[in-house]
């Protein structure tokens, strides 16, 4: 086969619109691109074990949520825009930064709080951003990315730049009342912006029906349409991201819900397994997990076989230790960058440290 | 030439959207109204409904929709209709807006102005008289300016546009309609203030006050008193809360000796407070007498007119105060 | 006739329902009743006037909203509920206050900032209460009265007491982010609460449709059900109360969408006629005022004469001018009362004026 | 005996919500999770849904339904998941709760504690480690306590919950875990702290250290180490930040003469500020040195464990500020 020919596959399920008609069910694809799915969505996979271990390591602290399972939403929403277009997501951020182009090295310096991370090691797990893919974090109060995503896409057709943001967040986050405030805004002013609620159906230990009334997240924009997402079926996720940027360079804001699930519990601290079954968890991994639907794709077109599917993961442990090991090398941020980047314009005023007669900095 | 406030906020606006088309305005009432105080008068139909934008009463949406913008690369105005409203979209203002520069280690810039009138105005009663300097300026990533003048109210405003830092400025509601005299410098377009500097608006010799917004013109009012009395008060205008300018009070204090703080604001954690402590700091051996404290009474802003006078700072206060910081006051009186 | 029999009249217009089966347009009254309703609405009515020539003389201070236009709120509302049901409104509260029960010699000192107002001089004009009416204010906070007030669902509730809470919010707090997060959570709660959206068509000078991208506001509570109501209509109102009530205390809560408007600006310092024609405003006045509606009714059913309803008019216009000079008699506060109600309970420990060296004192 | 700080704070709610059955408890995964923090374990199997109530992530939803229960009478417990959240409420804090029994005179009072972890954290970053001991206590109409140790925890939220007014309660995530020795008293269900007085730690006569929450930690470390130099430090617990008990502290300074003030926040207009300005009013001539302010660096809080270090107090600048309060430092470093 030709790694570029067209193969058009039916997703999962069909999607379900609100207030639009949704879009074909048939995704183009090809060889190449299912390849660099699998690839991308096991190196995200690997990544984010890796964190788990360094964080058990005693290497990463505070706070750090994984996106394991969660992958296609990542992967497919970057097959279907560009560097143009703007994302901005919560605190579960490691993968989207690496969907954007950000490398590995970057990714754990960053939550190993070492100078060649993404955020120079100041940001920490929640804060990796990526201003040259016009990736704006990694945010960590819950909602409030959603409103400063509708000020990007405002930014963009102010600037007339033809571009489109993606504004992420969780089921949890859906009930908060700036994403009302946002959206109504947005589209009074026809803003750009796609709302994506990545519903792995728990907010930290609460199952989605236990914080919504109407957990029918893609209904929840009212008089905004939406549409309903496998997030586990990364063409699926393509298909809607490529629609929904249409939609709203055309008629503004839109939200998709993206039914998707998270492995890890909601970060290091909570095991996970006090508000959900483990058969739920290994019945998602089973039949949804969405590394595997792309190798099964994959096997069944015969666009690669099985040994050499696991050679590329074999590949993508080696990329991650790699990384971790160059990571481990970066060191610590020098002290005097404790009063670096306060504000951009210091006015040469002093700033000072704990003891303000031993430590203080003039501001550049 | 004498300017309003208002005037002068006006300019300020209309001359920094001229120069700079990322630069757009958005807040309740600023376009077709022409603002709920008329600052922003005419801008609407100058600038057209792109950069003057008339939004929803939802301060955390539009607030958090500006500072995106910002993190974009454009540089908003947002208008509170009083800062009151800012407590609804406060997290944008500290944690999207002050820290995200820090964050991202400079990647992430947020050149954006919040602005609106703060404090008492009259007759407003507790939930629309608070003033949010002292805690806008305890955080660092913001910048916090308060005008007092015509020339503070255009050069800070077209400062504050032009810095690529988020700032906070602190406009006074009862100050709007007041006129200033003003030079020609001042009503020229490249004029600007530098942030992170106070004022001397008046020399003296024997005693320091230090004062922000509309209490500057009671200190002013104040020091003229008591030089019919023979104290000669030195009047500092502090223009920027954050940073505060720590090097002109502490010259100050050291050529006085002493000091009186004025600030409408609640007392406890306020500003007179750092300003006493930044001078103990630097300044310690040169305190003749206790620091004293003018400020707003420690209570919610009562509607009454006889309690909400006695609520806020009078000119006959700041005036007793220096004469106490002058060893020249008539015996405390008793407590209530 | 007998003053309590039963007169059985249509409403102007039917109900509009959202997710719900609108109640019947045949509302139940009396003579007696429409008779109280014409008083009620034309103290009303007398007392903003009033209030607007006592700002004017500058008697009044500050902020200053009125009422005037929207009385058949007000007055329907209270037709249909007991004390023991909570009203919780924003600024423009002074009828509501009234038709709890609240006097006018309250009321105008409290616009005096006298000792005898209904806060004791100390709320002013948007801040009057009726604790033992059930009356929570009175809130300067657009759209922050309706989590309160589910708050007070919240306690009814919780004490068992049969009860239910009215939140009134205007068409421009009806965008607000908090009001659905309560509603939200009000809906998982189950608490009887009753939004009433006093949609006057305006919130300051825009009008519903540029601060809202969908002005519908009894279908903005999405999965919660909703009923639009001539709020011009005091039978309508008084209908969709009682409907709402049974409703709220069987099945939690309801939005009722008031349809009225304001005949004076926002507040004192709006004209009120830069932002809507004349013509609209004296078109309501004709075709739909409130006061009149009734008239007309009490003069069809020959309840009363047209002059004995100008009497009326004139009892009306004495009782408030004698409680205009009442309330011009009372004092100021004494000055002692800057310090109290600071806290219940203050400990005894000292409270500073803006010289303390000067003015203190031990809190209570 | 010793008992945890989690375990305190367990009780304390445990015992109140038993005592009276208007108190209850709502926030974000107080119920099935048993807290974030497990300060709730327990209760919601012991007090039912109705009164352990978990809320949806909407700060400002919960927070102005848990005031508007207090306006009738009930006695809510509001959870913060941490105080950095309560941004989102805060105008239902400042504007619903703080003034309304003010602005009703007295009719309506609102009876409410918010609390939760409070501060710097380890790791958390900028957005998840501030500090709103400051910005709280600012505010008449509330009560602002953050409690040290396991009796502190307990005591202080007893009278928290009991008290009639609103109150700030301000925990310490990374105390949570540590024990304290308790006496009989304190485990008593009676037990109860007075609201608006501080608590001396260890006398001391030549210097006087404040400090509250975790910081009380750190003096008392100093404090010991300093009395191996020959210099005896009395430490300040203050316990209550709103009211602040300027008598305590007053009558300490008028004994050593010699102030440090210790917090974890920014320094500008914050406690110690407030904690000189509050010195120099009362005790002024008692003064032999300056102040000495050690407090969070002026900067957003960094996530870098090095970095994170630098920017918040250790033992050994409390240590060094209080040598050089009693003049027997070296002399001070270079500016870096
Ligand atoms: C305003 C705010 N409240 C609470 C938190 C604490 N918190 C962090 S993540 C989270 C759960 C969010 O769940 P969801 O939106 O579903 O996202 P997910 O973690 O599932 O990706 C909570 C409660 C916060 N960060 N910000
Ligand atoms: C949070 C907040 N933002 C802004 C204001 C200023 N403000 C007071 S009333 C008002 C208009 C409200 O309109 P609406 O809700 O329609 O009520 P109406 O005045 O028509 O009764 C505005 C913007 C406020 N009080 N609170
Ligand atoms: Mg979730
Ligand atoms: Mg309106």
């Amino acid at each position: 086969f030709s790694s570029d020919q067209t193969l058009t596959i039916e997703t999962s399920v069909p999607f379900t619109g609100h207030k639009i008609e949704p879009p074909s069910r048939s995704v183009d694809t090809s060889p190449a691109e299912l390849l660099s799915f699998f690839r991308d969505m096991s190196l995200m996979r690997r990544m984010e074990i890796a964190a788990d271990s360094l964080y058990k390591a005693k290497l990463i602290r505070g706070f750090c949520h994984l996106y394991d399972g969660q992958e296609a939403a990542a992967v497919g929403m970057e097959a279907a825009i560009t560097k143009k277009d703007s994302i901005i997501t919560a605190y579960r951020d490691h993968c989207t930064f690496l969907a954007r182009g950000g490398t590995l090295v970057e990714a754990f310096a960053e939550l190993m709080g070492r100078r060649n991370g993404c955020s120079d090691g100041k940001g920490g797990s929640m804060h990796f951003y990526k201003k040259d893919a016009r990736f704006y974090g990694g945010h960590g109060i819950v909602g409030a990315q959603v409103p400063l995503g509708c000020g990007v896409a405002f930014a963009h057709k102010y600037l007339k730049e033809g571009a489109v943001t993606f504004a992420l967040y969780g089921d949890g986050a859906a009930n908060q009342g700036q994403l009302f405030e946002a959206l109504n805004i947005s589209a009074l002013w026809d803003l750009p912006v796609i709302l994506i609620c990545e519903n792995n159906h728990y907010g930290m230990g609460t199952a989605e029906w236990r914080a919504a009334k109407s957990p029918a997240y893609y209904k929840r924009g009212d008089y905004v349409p939406g549409l309903k997402v496998d997030g586990m079926d990364v063409l699926a996720v393509k298909q809607a991201c490529k629609f929904a940027k249409e939609h709203a360079l055309a008629n503004g804001p839109i939200i998709l819900e993206m039914d998707t699930y998270r492995y890890h519990g909601h970060s290091m601290s909570d095991p996970g397994s006090t508000y959900r079954t483990r058969d739920e968890i290994s019945g998602v991994r089973q039949e949804r997990d969405p590394i595997e639907r792309v190798r099964k794709l994959i096997l069944a077109h015969e666009l690669a076989t099985a040994s050499e599917l696991k050679d590329t993961e074999k590949e993508v442990r080696k990329e991650v230790d790699d990384a971790i090991a160059q990571a481990k090398e970066s060191p610590m941020p020098d002290p005097s960058e404790l009063f670096t980047n306060v504000y951009v314009k210091g006015f040469g005023v002093e700033s000072f440290g704990a003891d303000r007669k031993e430590v203080k900095a003039v501001l550049p | 030439k004498e300017m309003m406030v208002r005037e002068a906020l006006n300019s300020a606006l209309d001359e920094e959207m001229s120069a700079d088309p990322k630069v757009f305005l958005m807040g309740e009432e600023v376009g077709e109204y022409q603002g709920a105080y008329k600052i922003t008068k005419g801008l609407l139909e100058k600038y057209g409904p792109d950069r003057v934008l008339d939004t929803p009463i939802t301060e955390a949406g539009f607030t958090g929709i500006g500072v995106g913008a910002a993190y974009h690369g454009l540089r908003p105005i947002v208008e509170f209709m009083t800062f009151n409203f800012s407590m609804q979209a406060i997290d944008h203002i500290i944690n999207s807006a002050a820290k995200t520069n820090y964050m991202s280690a400079g990647q992430i810039s947020v050149p954006i102005v919040f602005r609106g009138p703060n404090g008492a105005a009259a007759g407003v009663g507790a939930q629309h008289s608070q003033c949010y300097a002292a805690w806008y300026a305890h955080v660092p990533g913001l910048k916090v300016l308060s005008p007092y003048s015509a020339e503070d109210a255009r050069g800070l405003l077209k400062a504050a546009i032009r810095d690529p830092d988020p700032v906070v400025f602190l406009e006074n509601e009862l100050l709007y309609g007041e006129s200033f005299p003003v030079s020609a410098e001042v009503l020229d377009s490249s004029f600007c203030l530098p942030i992170g500097k106070a004022k001397i608006e008046r020399e003296g010799k024997h005693v320091t006050i230090t004062a922000f917004s509309k209490m500057v013109g009671y200190a002013l009012k104040a020091a003229e008193i008591l030089s019919k009395e023979g104290i000669s008060a030195e009047v500092i205008n502090l223009r920027s809360i954050r940073p505060l300018d720590r090097a002109t009070i502490n010259a100050s204090v050291r050529k006085t000796n002493r000091l009186v703080t004025v600030e409408e604001g609640f007392p406890q954690h306020g500003v007179g407070a750092e300003i006493c402590m930044s001078v103990v700091e630097e300044s310690f051996e040169y305190l003749d007498a206790p620091v004293e404290r003018i400020s707003g009474a420690d209570v919610p802003m009562p509607y009454a007119a006889n309690l909400e006078r006695l609520a806020v700072p009078q000119v006959e206060d700041i005036v007793r105060a220096a004469k106490r910081a002058c060893y020249r006051s008539v015996p405390m009186a008793a407590t209530a």
